[in-house]
């Protein structure tokens, strides 16, 4: 019993006395802020950030190699949440992913039958694409596949967004080869849905919806936001106030007004 | 079953091939599914594993035939073992950190994971266990070690390309595929049953 | 009678070749087209600019688009008439593209500029290389490289060997056989004048030894040069020689070719000239010989037009701009169900979305498959059986470069050598599964292409 | 240093009640655990000789054997160790061996060897021990082998290794042991 | 609710062994009877409940640059005590154990749940934590013991008493007591857990 | 919007060599027979009833699993026949309908479609489960019936050992004075025909060499493999004779029993589970030929091809990863 206790104890002590001496004598700093950070973060380890993994993006956090803004899957909150374990203020907007494209496969004409990988940058490798429109969405789907929220389906050869799922991470937008599909401000509503900058004569040949460059709606809007360039509509998100004038002037009815479908109306809400 | 009759070929071959500490003994098992994504990192946890149970059998060989033994307090074994174990390996890992810098990123970030590794814990109490004289419990030791290292590189190399597939049913994905895989390959190694009579 | 192993490289397939429909028709020279749209681009390197308007009327051979920048050549008018319009059309390359549309005046008169220069022997190798420039001369193996480019290495890379590539690996293509067999003369002459601009004496010549009669006709043609320009004039004599060709695709590409007639190797991510070879098509040299004796810039080729959707295969010479409807007809029309159109040959060339492309200063066949033959999409996963890799003729591992491509891992793509692919299909041709394996690495070099470019 | 002094003894504290606690539970529990190891000895040797009331222990040969005597102090039977190979190692068997020189019982029990389970672990069952019973000589090995035990399907390895163990046990007893332990009817007073 | 949610987060939700994937070196190894992944359970719930009463008791006066060796004294003690009580009660038990006993020292789910919760929060917390962890390693343990057994010896039994005996018509399946079974058991446990928990 | 027939683009090559999964599969399994056909011919009906059961049940395992993983159903690509048929020549002609279809299920569920299906596996199906069987029930998997005439009744036909069986036995009597020489083994002429106890399909040598040499001249399978396995089994095991014939078979025995010569042809060139690189392959035939060897020299099992191969399966993945091709270009990179 006597030796137990002597040899145990004498242990403990060399230990107990060994290991603070060395963790004074080795001691590497490292950041409790760092942790805080990780904390903070979705944890979904997307990427969208450009590091690798949530810890990655909380290293560069902390060695100032990002900003508190960095996480577009976060949003809003988690900026905030970083800004205050920084202490710096973020100033962040909402953004979510729109599609620039109305020409699905109803609305128009193929040039060739594709025959190769089911992946729309890929597709493009080959005559720039099977539609005969040579800006429209190629409509394989790459943007749903990449989508790490799960934001993304396809209906009638086009993505359609879960605006409620979407945080705005812009991987889609990365990954398509015609930029038909775009991260911008959730509440820029009113969104000329084309990416033509064909001649009206040219577009009306391949597509049905696509916008033919009339002007219409720039004469119908009240606030100046639309102006024609290249024969494409264009909207100042800064200018319009989404009151949808110009939706039911255009004739193709390419101009879309967000908030009067589903998703964008509840989040609104909230 | 190793012992001390046994020449220290036929004691490596036991400990590497034949009772393979993961795929037959099912030790360091947590390591071995956590730290095996990759072939590098993989050696790194191979290269720790090998020098901190080399480390630990030698200092618990010693305290048990020294101190333990002749005070008759062999039911301190486990308490005292595992404390030396992990004050060790918590120095070794400090040190490293601060002085041997390009070796503890090769292999010293390994360290704390080996703390909790039962193998290191059970190396030293099977040596003891078997009655394995000094020089038996290090070649003993390292050749479990090697074991584990052989048992994970061959198991970071099919993870790897396990990582390549897209096809592995759902519920599947992931560990149970990892569990599958190291059942499959302790159904080979079972080949190596009774190796030279062993 | 196989005791010396012949000249070849490792890996490599053999395709039927299908040039039994063609290789015994003489070259025919169709007739001056009604109208021609010649693209500005027809090379590798920066588009021409125009220096036309709609409405000018130009002469045959009369520069029409200026070259920008040095990797670059200038467009000649390939018919005598009247400027049309200046607008996109189709492009073999998929999309349409800027071209200068001329309608014919029916005269096909050669433009002043064109001059003859007797006297091209005594020409020095820079005034050579301008000439060639001048004449708007690309490869017409396929890459469509500026050749002058290709004449002019840095001064730290000496150069000792010529070599002319004769090898016309591609299934169905016949146009430089029958080029090397009706006008050897030509070749053997430009190939001459290369090598003088280059300050060489050893040219090689290689063949695939399914095309004896060719080798023949180059060996003879060879042995006594008509007027060869070096012999002359006291310098170095040159020595040709023709080498016979193991027949194994793809024979013709650069480094196969440099490894099987001179046994060296292009270092990875390396040119021929690092290993002191300059590689020149046949029918390249052929347009030289065309340009430096007779001042003729290029504006006229050989297209093999063959597969079994024509009627009547052929080997046609024919001015740039032309319209492929035109080589159709003269191929004696389609058999009715088409399914793909390409140009170039079956292992490398492209797919074309329409029967109205412009012959360009590369084209060297188009083929007609009909439906039947026509690949469908129907890939799996792969099966490791490792076909891909035994015929690689770079030696990757095409298997894996699939892969990564397929999980967009460009990165380790990359490491694994992807830039080093040649595209030559030897591996998409040989697998099982059917794996769409060149244009997966297509689409992974784009990715890293990309990613370079935005790093510069 | 006065923080690391105070770790140390923290940690030695905690260190003196576990030492302290870990003391007291061996000293209630080994008194247990020797009592049930001493018991259960006794009970395998009580199950090779049912009869016997008391065992001396002897040293013949280098090996031990164990004498069972009974309620008189007569000895009826002698059990010793075997320890033959057998597929997967070595087989720790005991063997009773009567007066008469017949066998009286084969113990192995599952912790005595390490032959696969389902297979050669077979030959713990009675089924295969009890064929041991009251043979000796020739009988003891396999029916293949001339005997007339009947070996285990499918683990004749193991089976042989047994019954060439107890044969060997038994030639060994009766050249090594007859004569030098005094069963065959004498008795002998314990001192 | 929050007790409650303590207790069966380590049942279901975070089952040590085929979730948290934590001491699994025991779960594969003494499991190739029912009887011994039973055995082996009790054996880790009296370790893990104690440790996890004592380190929360004591917490405050825990120095935190030491706390690690000390939770490893207390836990190796009661692993010790649990030990020498099996060797004293039930000598079988105690031979198939074998080294994996004092192994439970380096058991990840009783260290982890010392330093994760027990060094946290208030002491019913973590005996029910404890318990909660300890039931979901027990559940594991005999559902894939049992399995093993059943298909690997064609019998069942718990504390000696034997449940099933599929007899001698049943030619077990011996891989599934050797070490292969346990691997592909266990990962067919974890599949059907996450399909389970997916519905 | 227009009815115009379109053109298909895709990218080069625009040609195939006309090869497919399906057509090698079916290679394969015409190779087999003749092996097969043996195995039936030896040990009568009951080989036959196992062979069908083996396929049928692959086959049916493989349609369920990929209806119930909601995937294609690809039965008709060959690769579970031939599962199935390798399974069965791996069987004793006398299995129990039981052992077969677990033989099948372990093969197809648990070796190929938990990793994915055709091309995902890391392990050789049909050896995984017959490994499996092997540990599960040895006695079912060791009790071989001596081969008889055409249609005899199998059930009561006599249990033969193998000729391994009988050395190892000899060897594991841990006699003093063993010589194996003396021991009764079939001729020379006998192996090559297969008349002798084994399972079906590994007996018959010659017929499986016949199907081998098939594959070799369709080019299914290289050299390789099949070469390198059998030189370093021949090797090995020489070596060892010379050393002591006594205790070691001569290297020709070694390659004639067992299931050597079908595995070194037919199951040793899996593609899905042998390395890509003609390097690759011989590291790993030498690999599969050694370890065999090393098996049933100094292992507890009397054969050692089926662990041989699974073994080196597990190497595979670090093979391909450290032998890749020689380049182009790289060996002259910085010379
Ligand atoms: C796979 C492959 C095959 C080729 N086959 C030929 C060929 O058969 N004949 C040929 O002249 N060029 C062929 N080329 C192009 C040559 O590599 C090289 O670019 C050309 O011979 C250079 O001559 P040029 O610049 O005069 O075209 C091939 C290229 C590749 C990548
Ligand atoms: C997985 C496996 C385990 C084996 N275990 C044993 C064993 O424990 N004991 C034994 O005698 N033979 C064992 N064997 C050897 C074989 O069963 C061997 O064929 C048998 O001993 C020969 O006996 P038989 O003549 O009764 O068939 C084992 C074989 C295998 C394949
Ligand atoms: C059964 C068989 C065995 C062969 N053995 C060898 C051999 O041992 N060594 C060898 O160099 N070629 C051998 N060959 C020749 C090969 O088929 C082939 O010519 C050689 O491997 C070249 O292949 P490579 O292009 O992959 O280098 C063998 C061919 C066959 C059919
Ligand atoms: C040459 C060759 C050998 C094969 N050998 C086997 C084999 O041994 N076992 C097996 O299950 N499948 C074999 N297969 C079939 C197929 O590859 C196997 O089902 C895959 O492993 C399943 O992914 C073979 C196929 C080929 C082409
Ligand atoms: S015209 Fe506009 S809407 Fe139509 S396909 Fe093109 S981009 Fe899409
Ligand atoms: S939006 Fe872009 S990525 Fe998405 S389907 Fe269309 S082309 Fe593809
Ligand atoms: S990887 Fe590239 S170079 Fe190699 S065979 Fe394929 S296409 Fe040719
Ligand atoms: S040829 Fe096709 S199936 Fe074979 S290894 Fe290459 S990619 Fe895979
Ligand atoms: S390593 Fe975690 S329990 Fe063994």
């Amino acid at each position: 019993m006597l030796f137990a206790i002597i040899s145990l104890g004498g242990l403990g002590f060399v230990l107990g006395a060994g290991l603070s001496i060395a963790s004074k004598k080795f001691a590497v700093e490292i950041d409790p802020r760092e942790e805080a950070v990780l904390k903070a973060l979705p944890g979904a380890n997307c990427g969208a950030c450009g590091f690798p993994g949530c810890g990655g993006f909380a290293a560069a956090i902390v060695r100032g190699d990002a900003p508190v803004t960095g996480c577009t899957a976060g949003g809003v909150n988690t900026a905030k949440a970083l800004g205050a374990i920084m202490g710096v203020e973020a100033e962040v907007v909402k953004k979510v992913a729109r599609v620039y494209c109305k020409g699905g496969d109803k609305e128009t004409t193929k040039k060739f039958l594709y025959a190769g990988i089911p992946n729309c940058r890929a597709a493009t490798l080959i005559a720039g694409g099977d539609k005969t429109c040579p800006f429209g969405c190629v409509g394989l789907g790459t943007c749903a596949v990449v989508c790490p929220f799960d934001a993304i389906r396809m209906e009638n050869g086009l993505p359609v967004v879960d605006e409620e799922k979407c945080p705005g991470c812009g991987k889609c937008e990365k990954a398509c080869p015609k930029y038909t599909i775009r991260v911008v401000p959730a509440d820029s509503k009113v969104v000329v849905t084309c990416n033509s900058t064909d001649k009206g004569a040219a577009v009306k040949k391949y597509c049905s919806t696509g916008c033919i460059g009339c002007g219409i709606c720039v004469k119908a809007c009240p606030k100046q936001a639309i102006t024609m360039e290249n024969s494409l509509a264009f909207i100042n998100f800064e200018k319009c106030d989404n009151c949808g004038l110009c939706v039911a002037k255009c004739p193709t009815k390419n101009i879309i007004n967000y908030l009067e479908t589903g998703p964008s109306h509840r989040e609104e809400a909230a | 079953m190793v012992s001390n009759e046994l020449t220290w070929y036929m004691i490596l071959m036991s400990s590497i091939l034949i009772n393979n500490i993961v795929l037959i003994r099912f030790l360091a098992l947590c390591s071995f599914f956590g730290v095996s994504n990759e072939i590098e990192t993989s050696i790194g946890m191979g290269m720790a594993v090998i020098f901190v149970m080399t480390l630990a059998s030698a200092s618990t060989w010693i305290l048990w035939y020294a101190l333990l033994l002749p005070l008759h307090l062999e039911y301190l074994r486990t308490a005292v073992f595992i404390l030396v174990i992990a004050g060790l390996v918590q120095f070794v890992e400090m040190y490293m950190k601060k002085a041997l810098k390009s070796l503890y990123n090769a292999m010293g970030i390994y360290l704390p994971l080996i703390t909790t590794n039962c193998a290191v814990l059970a190396i030293a109490l099977l040596n003891i266990d078997y009655g394995l004289g000094f020089v038996n419990s290090i070649i003993y030791t390292v050749g479990v070690a090697l074991g584990y290292t052989l048992a994970i590189i061959l198991f970071a190399g099919i993870k790897e390309r396990l990582a390549l597939s897209t096809a592995i049913p759902t519920p599947f994905r992931g560990h149970p595929i990892a569990f599958i895989t190291a059942s499959l390959m302790s159904l080979a190694f079972l080949g190596f049953s009774h190796l030279f009579g062993l | 009678m196989h005791l010396l192993k012949r000249k070849g490289f490792k890996g490599g397939v053999h395709p039927p070749d299908g040039k039994e429909l063609s290789n015994a028709k003489a070259v025919v020279t169709l007739p001056v087209p009604e109208k021609v749209k010649i693209p500005l681009s027809q090379h590798i390197g920066a588009p021409a600019e125009p220096l036309v308007k709609v409405g000018d009327t130009v002469k045959k051979g009369q520069k029409i688009g200026e070259a920008q920048g040095y990797i670059s050549v200038p467009i000649h008018a390939s018919i005598s008439g009247k400027v049309t319009a200046l607008a996109s059309f189709p492009h073999p390359a998929g999309k349409s593209l800027p071209s200068i549309q001329i309608e014919s005046d029916g005269l096909d008169e050669w433009s002043g500029d064109v001059k003859e220069n007797p006297n091209y022997k005594n020409l020095l190798p820079d005034e050579i290389k301008s000439i060639i420039q001048g004449a708007g001369i690309v490869g017409m193996g396929g890459a469509a490289f500026p050749t002058h480019v290709k004449l002019s290495p840095p001064a730290n890379k000496k150069i000792d060997t010529l070599i002319i590539n004769g090898a016309e690996c591609e299934p169905y293509i016949t146009a430089d056989h029958r080029l090397m067999l009706e006008e050897p003369d030509r070749v053997i002459e430009g190939a001459s004048i290369i090598a003088r601009a280059l300050s060489v004496s050893n040219i090689l010549i290689g063949i695939e030894d399914n095309k004896p009669d060719a080798i023949r006709a180059m060996t003879d043609a060879a042995k006594n040069p008509p007027n060869s320009p070096l012999s002359k004039g006291g310098e170095v004599g040159i020595s040709i020689k023709v080498v016979s060709l193991k027949v194994m695709y793809p024979q013709g590409g650069e480094k196969q070719l440099i490894k099987a007639v001179s046994g060296r190797e292009v270092p990875s991510g390396g040119l021929p000239m690092d290993i002191g070879s300059v590689v020149h098509n046949v029918a390249t040299a052929a347009a030289v010989y065309d340009a430096v004796r007779f001042g003729r810039p290029l504006i006229e080729r050989i297209v093999t037009i063959s597969g079994s959707g024509v009627n009547n295969p052929g080997n046609f010479k024919v001015r740039s701009g032309t319209s492929s409807l035109k080589l159709i007809e003269a191929a004696g029309g389609l058999k009715s169900d088409i399914g793909k159109v390409i140009s170039g040959g079956p292992m490398m060339g492209t797919a074309q979305h329409t029967l109205d492309i412009p012959v360009t200063k590369g084209m060297s066949g188009l083929l007609f498959l009909p439906q039947n033959q026509v690949e469908s999409f129907a890939s799996q996963a792969c099966i490791r059986c490792g076909r891909c890799v035994a015929v690689c003729p770079m030696g990757l591992l095409p298997n894996m470069l699939g892969i990564y491509a397929e999980l967009d891992r460009f990165d380790q793509a990359e490491k694994a050598n992807l830039m080093d692919c040649i595209e030559c299909g030897s591996c998409a041709y040989v697998c099982p599964s059917k794996r769409p394996l060149v244009h997966l690495i297509r689409y992974a070099k784009a990715d890293v292409m990309a990613r370079r470019k935005k790093a510069a | 240093m006065g923080d690391t002094l105070k770790l140390g003894f923290v940690l030695t504290i905690i260190c003196v009640i576990a030492a302290g606690s870990l003391a007291k539970v061996y000293d209630v529990t080994s008194v247990i655990i020797k009592k049930n190891e001493k018991e259960l000895d006794e009970k395998k040797r009580k199950e090779i000789i049912p009869q016997a009331v008391a065992f001396e222990e002897k040293k013949v040969d280098g090996k031990t054997i164990f004498i069972g005597k009974d309620a008189q102090g007569k000895a009826i039977g002698s059990i010793f160790k075997i320890a033959p190979r057998g597929y997967a190692g070595p087989i720790n068997a005991m063997i009773g061996i009567d007066e008469g020189g017949k066998v009286m019982a084969v113990s192995i029990t599952k912790l005595d060897q390490a032959e696969t389970p389902g297979l050669g672990t077979k030959v713990t069952g009675p089924k295969f021990r009890d064929q041991f019973k009251g043979k000796d000589g020739n009988a003891l090995i396999l029916k293949k082998d001339g005997g007339s035990i009947d070996a285990i399907t499918a683990a004749t390895i193991s089976s042989r290794a047994v019954a060439n163990g107890v044969h060997e046990g038994m030639e060994w007893y009766k050249k090594a042991v007859e004569g030098t332990v005094p069963i065959y009817g004498r008795s002998e007073a314990e001192p | 609710m929050s007790l409650w949610k303590d207790f069966t987060t380590g049942i279901i939700k975070e089952n040590p062994v085929i979730v948290l994937m934590i001491g699994l070196c025991p779960a594969l190894a003494v499991s190739s009877s029912a009887n011994d992944a039973f055995g082996m359970s009790i054996a880790v719930i009296a370790v893990l409940l104690a440790s996890n009463v004592i380190v929360s008791l004591i917490r405050h006066h825990v120095p935190d640059s030491i706390r690690i060796p000390i939770f490893i004294v207390i836990i190796s003690t009661f692993v010790t005590a649990v030990d020498y009580i099996i060797h004293a009660f039930d000598m079988e038990l105690y031979a198939s154990l074998g080294v994996f006993i004092p192994l439970i020292v380096v058991n990840c789910i009783i260290l982890g749940r010392a330093e994760a919760f027990a060094y946290k929060n208030n002491v019913l917390s973590s005996a029910l934590d404890g318990l909660g962890m300890a039931f979901g390693f027990m559940l594991t343990m005999v559902i894939l013991g049992g399995i093993r057994e059943i298909i690997g010896n064609g019998t069942f039994t718990i504390l000696n008493y034997q449940f099933i005996n599929l007899g001698q018509g049943y030619n077990p399946a011996l891989v599934f007591i050797m070490p292969p079974g346990a691997f592909l058991t266990i990962a067919f446990m974890m599949a059907a857990h996450r399909k389970w928990l997916k519905k | 919007m227009s009815d115009e027939k379109l053109l298909t683009l895709s990218s080069s090559p625009h040609i195939r060599d006309g090869s497919s999964v399906t057509s090698v599969m079916h290679t394969v399994v015409l190779a087999l027979s003749p092996g097969a056909a043996t195995g039936v011919y030896l040990f009568g009906l009951p080989a036959l009833a196992t062979i069908i059961l083996a396929i049928a049940s692959s086959v049916a395992l493989e349609a369920w699993m990929q209806w119930v993983m909601g995937r294609k159903i690809t039965i008709f690509d060959g690769s579970a026949i031939l599962t199935g048929l390798l399974l069965a020549m791996n069987l004793p002609s006398s299995s129990p309908w039981w052992i077969t279809v677990t033989g099948s299920a372990v093969a197809i569920i648990v070796g190929k479609h938990l990793y994915g299906g055709l091309g995902q596996n890391i392990f050789n199906p049909a050896l995984v489960a017959r490994v499996f069987l092997l540990i599960s029930w040895p006695v079912q998997m060791t009790s071989f019936p001596a081969p008889s005439a055409l249609l005899a009744k199998g059930v009561d036909a006599v249990s033969t050992a193998t000729p391994l069986t009988n050395i190892k036995m000899e060897l594991m009597s841990h006699k003093a004075n063993i010589d194996i020489t003396q021991l009764p083994q079939p001729s020379t002429f006998d192996l090559l025909l297969g008349v002798h106890g084994g399972s079906l399909g590994e007996v018959p040598i010659m017929a499986l060499l016949i199907g081998g040499f098939y594959l070799l001249y369709k080019r299914i399978i290289t050299w390789h493999i099949p070469i390198s396995f059998i030189g370093a089994a021949l090797a090995f095991s020489a070596i060892m004779w010379f050393v002591d014939p006594a205790k070691y078979a001569n290297p020709v025995f070694h390659i004639m029993t067992g299931g050597l010569v079908l595995g070194a042809f037919f199951m040793a060139t899996d593609y899905v589970t042998s390395p890509v690189t003609n390097k690759g392959m011989l590291i790993f035939g030498a690999g599969c030929g050694f370890l065999t060897i090393v098996i049933r020299l100094f292992g507890g099992y009397p054969e050692g091809v089926s662990f041989a191969i699974l073994l080196m399966n597990l190497a595979t993945p670090l093979i391909d990863k450290l032998v890749t091709p020689s380049r182009f270009g790289e060996a002259k990179a910085n010379g």
